[in-house]
């Protein structure tokens, strides 16, 4: 299951929808919206996507998530709009027989989801001044697709 | 032909439209809307250089042939999650 | 945190409490009581703790997972008695700023759980037959603290 | 001196006990204690193999001496989570 939306994400309930009697193991991440990003104070994100390129890449990851672990169920969702420090920007939520297929495929989910899903987020910082993040600042993060391409 | 080209986010907000058409010759390529774009529309060019297109909602490489058709998008880097 | 606890794990309530403004990521880890174990159908599991060994080591745990990463809150929960298949024997929730860490500190936090922290489950079948679990049947499995100090 | 065992899991149940009262001459160590368990109570020798001995709350070593006053236990293979 992948969805977008515009309210705040029911984790609990995605949770609760991915577990089986099968699954020994169920992994959930969170992606939550940080007070502080790298120096800059955010107040507020303002997420955006083009939809129906994004519905497409998340249906392809729930795919190929599928293809690679014995996945019980998996949950993608990612919220739309504003969303203030703290709030749940994003879930993933995958059940697996066993606890390292579970953390891979759930860590596998959420780092290509950040790569290929076309969203975007606005910061805005505590005077209004709005500015759109399209180079990672984490040093975590993957390589974007336009990198890859050139 | 005329593509109608998606725009998103600082793309969007550089142009201040959501859409740009762009006039191209039969058979062009996803590189040669690449250049159009960046001619006619000077101040995406940074931008642009960092940001793949999206044709029929799936990356495109530069040699990918258009057709009018096709739905088309500028994706800048994405920040999502 | 830390707890070994008789009643149902509320897992919501543990994720909510380690959420952080400072902290972009959250994962939890669940592990639940499976139908099948090999070839074995289980319909009940009963949890046991030598339970001051089981704290300590728990605090342990904790101790060094917030060495290692830069955790913003944690939760380790175990719990006891007897389970039926899809109950939660098991909660690890972290927070931490970036996912990458996030996702090692949960993992770390559960196998090193499942390896050091003295706790047992007895199987017990459709007909009633028990059997303790000495060896673990997970092909994922770490080696056992006694079989590393021989 | 005597040394309280204490038992868990299949451990108990071999015994039909908690815990066992196992005499030891002063400077015995865990290793002298593995000994005497498995001489004392032979259903419990297989499993205490595959077992550790932990010693107040810590996993201990074959060499390690114990004092009368230490809580003392076999752990068998852990299965929790």
């Amino acid at each position: 299951m992948f969805r977008l939306i515009r309210e705040p994400i029911d984790y609990f309930t995605l949770t609760e929808a991915v577990r089986s009697p099968r699954c020994g193991a169920v992994v959930l991440f969170l992606g939550t919206v940080r007070e502080l990003t790298g120096q800059q104070v955010t107040v507020f994100l303002d997420y955006e996507a083009y939809a129906p390129m994004a519905e497409k890449k998340l249906a392809e990851i729930e795919a190929e998530v599928r293809r690679r672990w014995p996945i019980g169920d998996m949950a993608l969702v990612h919220r739309l709009g504003r969303l203030a420090v703290g709030e749940v920007s994003v879930a993933v939520a995958v059940s697996c027989p066993h606890r390292h297929e579970a953390f891979a495929a759930g860590q596998f989910a959420i780092d290509t989801l950040k790569e290929l899903v076309p969203i975007w987020k606005k910061e805005i910082a505590p005077d209004g001044h709005g500015e759109w993040v399209h180079q990672s600042v984490s040093t975590c993060a993957p390589r974007s697709p336009a990198e890859e391409q050139r | 032909m005329v593509i109608r080209v998606k725009l998103f986010a600082a793309m969007r907000e550089f142009t201040g439209s959501d859409s740009l058409d762009i006039a191209l010759p039969p058979g062009a390529t996803v590189a040669q809307l690449r250049r159009q774009l960046a001619t006619q529309w000077p101040q995406t060019q940074a931008l642009l250089m960092r940001s793949a297109i999206a044709v029929n909602h799936d990356f495109a490489n530069n040699d990918q042939v258009l057709q009018a058709t096709d739905e088309v998008a500028v994706i800048p880097p994405v920040s999502g999650g």
